[in-house]
């Protein structure tokens, strides 16, 4: 079956394959081994701490099939991101310039490069392998972390930010960085990501054009690309508004993908979702899905199952991945929908 | 013989009709009654203060004493950006560089400035088309530093001059597409005339923030600091006299300004006093620049059949009767070309 | 009794007498009977107006004595600012200046001149004549107009602000306006208050400081000024917090008060309100205290009475002056406490 | 006689005890076995290559050839901002004028820029106190422009020198205290000596916005492009050869950056080639400064007994033993001091 668990050192192995798969897609997982141990020991290190305020922790989960022990999938939260170097974002401010004597009014909307959302919670690193693209993962891998921020919101900040890669032309260049970053980066977008991902960002205070940037000034598929996810991370979009996000007009500086937020406590996932006692037992066929969860740190489980969510009755196996018996507390979130294999 | 003299209340006519053939573009002359009206009332009053107004306009005009025809004019403003405000880009450098990461890149921004605010200007310059010969474009545009040497507290230490930017054959300035149409969203022209009524709209709509420029088109790009083919005689003349673009450009066409403290002119720093003496002189091989005196009884015109020796300037009559001078009057002389340097 | 309705022109003496009695401390409400005629003008034009997009409409209600006649204050909705010119604010971006080599991590906070709030509906000009200036006029001058936006949603932008007047010294001046407006516009904030009243607002585009100024750069007391309101207004935005707006970091460009936002859904006075059956007989001496208005728009009319907020039954003279027969619906809008009158 | 000749490794112990008098504050020679180290070494392999590095180090000392002590050092850069990056603040003007409202200030701004980029920099000049008398300064200065004078091809076309700027009796810098105290949150003396090492923090730290300098401290804005008492008398020198301030000044202390294109500098313009006729010559009131034509065999002395008639030197033994010149030689001499201009 396949569940949800924190990142371990055991891991570090198929880890690896996994961001060599991701080709650079994902900032957060850059195929470095040694960055990668060190978001392992971090989440580990993490998970351990007794956190009263959100700090540098960084929690990073994989979406394993508990019978062959393959990974197929990762995602993570950082508790607090801008504290070590600030996280740049760009804002896109509109002006109004108008001359009455003129009958003139026009809205110029340019990018400033800023610092808005340094002291939030991000949602990161989510790659799912292609092989195991499909809904029911997909929101197992991306709600399962609603669940643990649910069940320790003292280890987040008040807001939460999620951002989406940004649009690519046909051969996979992003039409943005092409037409603004590479004029002041002097490299390829893979590389600055790859920089990002493994935190060496002096180059960013050091090259980012700090001056605001008028968006006529850019080319048209750079001006279309500013706020536009990839296409084929709509579905992951849709997912996070459906859960609270709404995009305020604040890009990635790199690809100008939209960056979300919400307010930590209105995800809908971490208010929907509650505690119940759990029954072991045979588990019902026609049931809801719903993800469950634990509500523990290091020992962190999620689940996708069909059960009721007032009185979910799971499988012994399944209650053991869960580390959890039968009468134990457990975190439900019913999906809501029924359509979720389509 | 072509003689300079201050502008009289009865030079409208001909001034209207040199104005008739200046076209469009000159927005410094416009073919337009209150305009050249206004030129004339500014340039009389300038001449009879008493007291130096830092914003006057000192109107010349080009005589052809033989038929008593004014073929041209040139105007020196006492100081820009007093009532009006002045603007203009200033060209900057801006190095992106990365030691750690190898990068090193240099831009150019454009910064919106004041900086000339209070600086003397060269301005108004036309010569009818029939009189484009001989000594007369160097006489017209030269006879000004004449002035400027003999009354310094008229004007400021520096001394600026605008030059006609670049546009391609169809008269389209691709600065301005490039640039100024995205903010000001009328033609070029109507910009540029409009921009010499009342400046209210520049600040209205102009960009506020300094602009990258290798986010322009090209042709942008290469416009910024290009002088118009028509106006590079000009642009020489003025650089053989020690002016220099200083990386100022204009906010409409980005043709280029140049800039010099007016002491170190050649025109200005050579030019000595010489005592007349009034006799037949052979003509010589170098032409000189020679002025009276007198402020608003200036007179100035070249000649060749001047002699100096010591401190005395032998003349002929015509001279004498050109500078309206009398035998032992002082005059001030300067060869009418810089020498080359050997 | 008190009562508010739409300010009309038989109103306009008593109007200047109060504009002339807040002594420009309102910006909206400037002495000037031209500008308080068009005020008044454009009240009732707005109201005989269908609408069925906010755009240029502003709403303007008066607190009326009924008996005397007297007018004891006044209050406003603007449909949407920014339209006709630019509504500039300050927005306070924080940005972390950081060295790791250096172990330094300065957060700076600076001001951005910005036109954020183009576009969102606005309360304004709330004026109350200090005789009247009690809790229970407060709350009906104030709290009239969530009820007006409540009846007529399609009136008003999605977001509405009001700006608090900012801290004043003990010479009643700006310390924000004495140590950065001043420099840049070389007036008093009196008249620059003036000016934007009456809406002349081509100066802010030219005077306006357009580069972000560095917080730390002011003197204390202007720091200390940024989002403060004037002391004695705190019970306002108690009012306002309690209405659901809050402070986002926006304040005015002048004297750097706090301008508040809130979704215009969310207003509690908004989403709160609604419609019951009005009856018409004795009053009850002991019901909780009440708003009730009617939804009419030339014929608006606010009362604060004491009533039973499901079935409130009003005495006939306060059913009069609602302009409402017994049996009609009425909207109410309970006040939640009976602390009114301390 | 003192002797202007190249660096070389073995005067290492005679500039370590130079760098040991300089004091703390001159960040270009500092009391460093490192420091010193690396200007040796920069300066020998400056005259040793053959082609032009553009960043290449050129050190001169000046050796008193009676004792064969050397009592100072100075040095060319042949271009700045090639490897580090090169900061300066532009002072801007800016003019706020409202003609509807009869408004009219100036102010001033400072912006950060890297528009000496490439310039060529007159650096390190430090001449032991007890030798500071009589000509020694002078030829320890100037000297450099016989050295541009002949090959100008390792040079740019501008050349720079900063200023030391104004500190009060305390040796305090109240632009620091005004502005970069503010961002860079250590001392003026740790942020200078930082800066010759490593430019990188200046990234990560300095405001990178337009600054207006009326929201600075008085002291902090009159010390914009104010001299340090103690380098006014180098100043002096400097502009008595043409070099200006054009109103660029030091990060740090805002001291003044002077400029000038080198071909316009008094001693390269008007410096002559002139055979060497050795022969005895009686002092002329004149003092010259005379080199002779060799790269890493330069050298430069000042002389009275020298005595020119057409393209013929006539100089004394000394002076030709000084400058490692025979007979017929070609050597450069200019008169040491600028003529005064009548």
């Amino acid at each position: 079956m396949l569940i949800i668990r924190p990142v371990d050192f055991p891991d570090l192995p198929q880890l690896e394959q996994l961001a060599v798969q991701s080709r650079g897609s994902i900032t957060t997982l850059p195929a470095n081994r040694e960055y990668l141990g060190q978001l392992i020991g971090l989440t580990q290190s993490s998970l351990r701490n007794r956190v009263s305020l959100p700090g540098g922790e960084s929690y990073h989960f994989v979406l394993e099939d508990s019978d062959s022990g393959r990974i197929l999938g990762i995602s993570g939260i950082e508790a607090c991101i801008g504290l070590d170097s600030p996280f740049y974002s760009y804002r896109i401010d509109e002006v109004v310039h108008a001359s009455r004597e003129l009958q003139i009014h026009n809205r110029i909307p340019s990018l400033h490069l800023c610092q808005d959302y340094n002291g939030t919670s991000r949602l990161c690193t989510r790659y799912l392998a292609p092989e195991a693209n499909e809904a029911a993962n997909i929101h197992l891998l991306s709600r399962s972390r609603m669940l643990f921020i649910a069940a320790h919101p003292k280890r987040f900040a008040r807001r939460t930010v999620v951002e989406l890669q940004g649009m690519v032309d046909d051969e996979g260049r992003s039409p943005f960085w092409e037409s603004l970053g590479r004029h002041f980066f002097g490299m390829d977008l893979s590389q600055a990501d790859y920089l990002t991902g493994i935190n060496r960002k002096t180059f960013i205070a050091e090259l980012m054009p700090h001056y605001p940037v008028y968006v006529p000034l850019l080319n048209e598929a750079a001006r279309n690309a500013i706020g536009q996810p990839r296409p084929d991370i709509e579905p992951v979009m849709d997912l996070l508004e459906d859960e609270g996000f709404v995009y305020r007009g604040y890009v990635d500086i790199f690809d100008a993908g939209p960056t979300l937020e919400v307010r930590t406590d209105d995800i809908r996932s971490v208010w929907q979702s509650r505690t119940v006692r759990l029954a072991v037992g045979d588990a019902p066929d026609s049931a809801p899905w719903l993800l469950l969860s634990n509500d523990h740190t290091e020992d962190f489980r999620a689940v996708l199952v069909r059960a009721n969510p007032e009185r979910p009755q799971v499988a012994p196996e399944v209650a053991a991945q869960l580390r959890l018996d039968d009468g134990d507390s457990v975190r439900v979130l019913p999906l809501g929908t029924d359509d979720l294999l389509i | 013989m072509m003689i300079i003299r201050p502008v009289q209340r009865d030079d409208w006519a001909a001034l209207r009709e040199l104005a008739r053939k200046t076209g469009p573009g000159f927005t410094s002359m416009q073919d337009d009654d209150d305009h050249v009206h206004n030129m004339i009332e500014s340039g009389v009053s300038a001449f009879a203060q008493e007291s130096a107004n830092p914003d006057a306009y000192y109107l010349f005009v080009m005589e052809d004493s033989d038929s008593g025809q004014v073929v041209g004019t040139c105007a020196i403003h006492g100081a820009v950006g007093m009532d009006d405000v002045w603007y203009s880009y200033r060209v900057g450098t801006l190095v992106q560089a990365s030691r750690e990461l190898g990068v090193y890149r240099q831009l150019h921004t454009l910064t919106i400035s004041n900086d000339q605010t209070g600086f003397s200007e060269l301005c108004t310059l036309f010569l009818d088309p029939e009189y484009r010969k001989s000594l007369n474009g160097h006489l017209l545009s030269k006879c000004r530093f004449l002035f400027m040497a003999e009354f310094p507290h008229l004007f400021s230490d520096t001394l600026i001059a605008e030059m006609r930017g670049y546009s391609d054959a169809n008269g389209v300035s691709p600065f301005w597409e490039g640039l100024g149409r995205h903010f000001f969203t009328i033609d070029f022209t109507q910009a540029d005339q409009l921009s010499t009524r009342n400046k209210v709209f520049i600040a209205e709509l102009m960009p506020k923030h300094t602009i990258y420029t290798n986010l322009l088109p090209e042709a942008a790009q290469a416009a910024i600091g290009k002088t118009h083919d028509a106006t590079l005689p000009a642009r020489r003349l003025l650089e053989s006299e020690g002016m220099r673009y200083t990386h100022y450009v204009d906010i409409f066409d980005a043709g280029p300004m140049l800039e010099a403290p007016v002491q170190e002119i050649r025109a200005v720093r050579d030019s000595r006093y010489f005592k007349a003496r009034i006799e037949t002189v052979p003509d010589q091989e170098q032409p000189f620049l020679i002025s009276n005196t007198l402020r608003d009884g200036f007179r100035c015109c070249t000649s060749r059949a001047i002699s100096l020796r010591n401190s005395i300037a032998s003349l002929d009559e015509e001279t004498a009767t050109a500078l309206n001078i009398r035998n032992g009057d002082t005059v001030r002389i300067v060869p009418l070309f810089a020498e080359r340097r050997a």
